[in-house]
């Protein structure tokens, strides 16, 4: 018996898995190191978000499904961090 | 195979592994890497042998794995004084290595 | 689940294949690197072989904290002057020692393999002693460490007690009293110094809330400890706070209070619960929770000073 | 056997001997300064009183003294047993450590307006988890307990080699520490496979159940293969001469007469008590034939020595080596293996307290002559007379002439070999013999000579008079009464009879 949420659930983390997917062709196939990091740190903190949002309806408690948004935010905020410091790393190289 | 027992063999092929590594490297920072490989192998097997020890409503046995924790305390720590002497070590002198030959000059009269 | 096995075998030769480029790699600095993603991977293991407690403990220290103390010892090894290259073993050296570790693997594995049936386990005792000595812990790991091998937990702090006395006693003598290098030599960049502004008050957070709910699920002083670690050596590195000195009374304070704290009730276990390292019945998890509180401390200042290593001249740039 | 793991009465002195030097470190390292120095030498009385009453309990009771630390027995909890070995070599520790505190005063001393130095404040707190960590490996009776104290006793040990911060040191003690890592990760991969055979670490449980079989085996190899690297037994010794040797005095000789003794413990612990059994002769013989080696190539190398305190390293090396003919000579329930058993007994105790005593008159020549080249040792004796007759009582202990600990130690071995008809066995200890009477040979002959030489600055009477001691000490060992011998029997497991 499948319900509306699990309905949601199904979609969400499938196209966050598809994003995950895109981000993995990005980081194989691009040609730069800079662009590899674009399409990864962008399209993995989609993926991470829908898949989170995917699961909140699944999670046992409201305690569990606040967990689950901390965690994206926290790989969000050091995702965000590391790509810029590896971004720099990258320019200072190049120079 | 179950997973426990891939995770025993990982275990095996790791301390083999590093075992290599800590006799063949010449760099000490490499050799501490190696150590630590077959640090992570030994505590594989501790793993092994605490999920095999599955009992009484335990997915485990949590003695072994309580001596994991331990264990990788007491690794980190000595990484971290063979750090510290490695890069005294590189700070004293031109040459980071242990070879004994090297060290075996005559330095004079020199005491402790 | 017939995913699963296949999931595994990718598991592990990922750790073998990552493990391989650490030994192979021509690059210092590459085998460090490779020794980092190593460790992460690692505590996927560990959460297959149900040990979500040695996971957390992989990924904070084995992977964590280990992995900024060996990009720290590479990054400071390149900055210094061209090293010798040392001479490089011969093909029969590299043969013959293949050949002694192909045999020590084998034989290891065989043996695992050959592990007794049924495996003896000391599960049914921690089931039985969870109401007595281990009493109110629902985490039994917990229990094992701060109960019934007390005693070893109390060594092993004494440990990182002795290894930070280690560390620092390898500093010149003119820097005694100093405080160690600080982590990042170049000046601050925004991102780093707002991602410690952010994330270091949050980790610290759930620091105290894994301490707290290592009584009952995965969790616990060290997994606590090593995270509140790891957020000082965010902040460090961000240069929102400097490594203090050696000879500040508030940290060596702070290193033994673990211990200390740990020793005194095992005394005094001597004297009110009949045995060294017992504790009464009615109070065992309130003087557990006690104890491990100021181990989390112990910890959370250890680990960053054995990672910023021994007192050093002051050189600011 | 409820016996094994129930606490005797006398048991909380064995708790109270391993927490005294944990306590005196952790006050140490807070307090800083001059009081890390008072107190280690505060805590040594205490420490040697702690040690007697647990010898006299025991050999007033004639049986080992067990204490169930938090109550709980094995296997669950952790089981501290003493019998009359472990008793003996805490008040041996005990000794060794108390006059190393009190000898490096004069290089650690904290004077008055002088801040807290590197070296000395990490002399005192090594010192004491030196201590702390033999205590706990005498008295240990699990084997994971043990790794810690393995671990703990090898942080201890490495800075002190490299406590003058030259790079040479620094080396040494790298490689000393990558060789120690070495062999505890071992030892553990061997505590894991018995755990994962037995389900239990505790010594006497382990005894109980251990059966030969492969995991067993592979287990024994992997745990005295680590050993054998701590202990620095031929061909594993490499690491030993630099590091024993570049120390300071007082700590080369905590190093070499004890340090190297607590690995080497634990070999005879996990072969005599854990692995009766399986004591065969082949194992035996293996560590017997590596020990011989040790002897000849160790005299051999410390002969060529231009450094005295080299020289002194190597002829560690080779009385390591006799250490280990106590397996094919004590291995068994017959006659003879008592015999040697109380051989291998003696010659742990007779090197420790001779090669202290010798390290400690090295360090005092150093000092006072400046530099230690034995070329240039000679007229030595006129200056340090009493330097000179500690170096000769300590080599004659370690060349075997009677009345000495040393002589007792080589005679119950030949007694051993040839009461088994392992008449081999006679060979390499007459050889290391001969050979040690040369090495000591090569320092007296020098300093005993007619040259004039001239001592900057000649030693406290008080530095001197505690290297004699120790070196006493090892020459009294050699009167040592049959009641000692009955006295290190206590506890001793024999095959056959649990």
């Amino acid at each position: 018996m499948i319900t509306l949420l699990d309905l949601f659930s199904i979609a969400a983390i499938g196209v966050g898995t598809f994003f995950f997917f895109a981000g993995t062709v990005g980081l194989l196939r691009f040609p730069d190191s800079l662009t590899r990091l674009h399409a990864l740190s962008k399209a993995d903190n989609v993926g991470l978000g829908l898949v989170a949002l995917g699961l909140i309806p699944r999670a046992d408690s409201a305690l569990s499904a606040l967990k689950l948004i901390v965690i994206w935010a926290l790989v969000m905020l050091s995702g965000a961090a590391t790509s810029q410091l590896i971004g720099r790393a990258l320019r200072r190289g190049r120079k | 195979m179950t997973p426990s027992v891939l995770a025993g063999l990982t275990g095996a092929a790791l301390v083999g592994l590093g075992l290599y590594g800590l006799i063949l490297h010449p760099h000490p920072l490499r050799k501490l890497l190696a150590f630590n490989l077959i640090g992570s192998g030994v505590f594989l097997v501790f793993g092994i042998v605490a999920r095999r020890g599955a009992a009484a409503g335990f997915r485990f046995d949590p003695v072994p794995q309580a001596m994991v924790i331990t264990g990788i305390v007491v690794a980190f720590a000595a990484s971290a004084i063979a750090v510290a002497l490695i890069l005294r070590l590189a700070a004293e002198s031109s040459h980071v290595t242990l070879d004994p030959e090297v060290w075996s000059k005559p330095n004079g009269g020199d005491t402790q | 689940m017939s995913l699963r096995p296949f999931l595994d075998v990718i598991l592990a030769s990922l750790v073998l294949g990552v493990a391989i480029f650490t030994i192979t790699a021509r690059d210092l600095f590459a085998a460090v690197v490779g020794y980092v993603a190593y460790g992460l991977l690692l505590a996927f293991v560990w959460i297959r072989l149900y040990a979500p407690d040695v996971a957390l403990t992989e990924a904070a220290v084995g992977s964590g904290v280990t992995g900024v103390l060996l990009i720290t010892a590479g990054k400071r090894l390149g900055a210094l002057k061209d090293v010798a290259p040392d001479r490089q073993p011969g093909l029969a050296l590299k043969l013959l020692t293949g050949v002694l570790a192909a045999l020590v693997a084998s034989a290891l594995g065989a043996v695992i393999l050959m592990l007794p049936d049924p495996p003896p386990s000391l599960a049914p005792e921690a089931a039985a002693a969870a109401d007595g000595p281990g009493a109110g812990l629902g985490n039994p790991i917990t229990a094992v460490l701060m109960s019934y091998r007390s005693f070893d937990t109390m060594l092993e702090k004494i440990v990182l007690i002795l290894a930070v006395v280690g560390v620092w006693s390898v500093g010149a003598d003119k820097a005694w009293g100093d405080a160690p290098a600080p982590l990042r030599q170049q000046k601050a960049y925004a991102p780093m110094v707002f991602l410690a502004q952010m994330l270091a008050p949050v980790g610290a957070l759930i620091a105290i809330h894994v301490f707290w709910t290592g009584a009952n699920a995965p969790g616990g002083a060290f997994q606590g400890g090593a995270l509140l670690a790891a957020m000082w050596m965010l902040t460090m590195m961000a240069r929102l706070a400097q490594p203090p000195r050696v000879d500040a009374q508030w940290l060596r304070l702070a290193l033994v209070a673990g211990p200390a704290v740990f020793l005194i009730s095992g005394l005094a276990g001597g004297v009110v619960a009949g045995s060294f390292f017992a504790y009464p019945q009615a109070l065992a998890k309130p003087i557990i929770l006690f104890i491990e509180a100021f181990m989390v401390l112990s910890i959370a200042v250890a680990l960053p000073m054995l990672v910023a290593g021994p007192p050093s001249e002051r050189q600011d740039q | 056997m409820a016996g094994l793991a129930t606490t005797t009465p006398g048991g909380y002195l064995l708790v109270l001997a391993i927490l005294l030097p944990v306590v005196g470190m952790i006050a140490s390292f807070v307090l800083g300064g001059r009081n890390a120095e008072r107190v280690a030498l505060g805590s040594t009385p205490f420490g040697l009183a702690l040690a007697c009453a647990i010898a006299l309990d025991v050999g007033r009771t004639g049986k080992p003294i067990i204490y169930a630390v938090g109550g709980l027995p094995p296997p669950l909890g952790i089981a501290l047993r003493a019998d009359g070995i472990s008793a003996v070599m805490l008040v041996a520790a005990a000794v060794i450590v108390a006059a190393a505190a009190f000898y490096a005063r004069e290089k650690f001393a904290t004077p008055d307006g002088v801040g807290e130095s590197r070296g000395s404040l990490t002399f005192w707190i090594m010192l004491q988890a030196i201590w702390a960590a033999l205590n706990i490996i005498f008295v240990g009776g699990d084997l994971f307990n043990l790794y810690v104290a393995l671990e703990l006793l090898t942080f201890a040990a490495v800075p002190l080699v490299c406590i003058d911060g030259r790079a040479e040191t620094i080396a040494a003690a790298l490689r000393y520490l990558l060789f120690a890592l070495f062999g505890s990760i071992s030892y553990l991969l061997g505590v894991a496979l018995f755990y994962g055979a037995h389900g239990t670490l505790d010594i006497s449980l382990l005894a109980q159940r251990v059966q030969p079989s492969p995991v067993v085996w592979t287990a024994a190899a992997l745990m005295t293969c680590g050993l054998l690297a701590k202990t620095a037994l031929f061909p594993l010794h490499l690491w030993l001469p630099p590091a024993h040797a570049n120390a300071p005095a007082a700590a080369s000789a905590v190093l070499s007469g004890l340090v190297v003794k607590g690995s080497f413990f634990l070999t005879l612990r996990l072969w005599f008590y854990v692995l009766p059994a399986l004591a065969t002769d082949k194992a035996a013989i293996v560590l017997g034939c590596l020990g011989s080696a040790a002897i000849i190539a160790g005299s051999i190398i410390a002969l060529r020595q231009a450094r005295l305190k080299l020289l002194i390293a190597y002829s560690t090396v080779a009385q390591i080596g006799y250490l280990f003919l106590v397996f094919p000579l004590a291995a068994g329930a017959q006659t003879w293996s008592a015999i040697g058993w109380s051989a291998g007994v003696m010659q742990i105790l007779a090197h420790a307290f001779a090669k202290a005593a010798m390290f400690f008159s090295a360090g005092l020549l150093a000092e006072a002559l400046g530099h230690d080249q034995i070329a240039k040792l000679g007229g030595a004796a006129r200056v340090l007379p009493l330097t000179l007759l500690t170096i000769a009582l300590g080599g004659l202990s370690l060349m075997g002439l009677p009345p000495s600990g040393g002589f007792s130690a080589k005679w119950l071995m030949l007694q051993a070999s040839v009461a088994s008809g392992q008449w081999l066995w006679t060979l390499p200890i007459l050889a290391g013999g001969l050979l040690a009477a040369g090495y000591i040979y090569r320092i007296l002959a020098p300093a005993l000579s007619d040259d004039r030489i001239s001592s900057a600055s000649p030693p406290k009477r008080s530095r001197e008079a505690i290297a004699l001691a120790l070196a006493a000490i090892a020459i009294v060992l050699g009167f040592a009464p049959q009641t000692f011998f009955d006295f290190l029997e206590i506890g001793r497991p024999v095959v056959g009879q649990p």
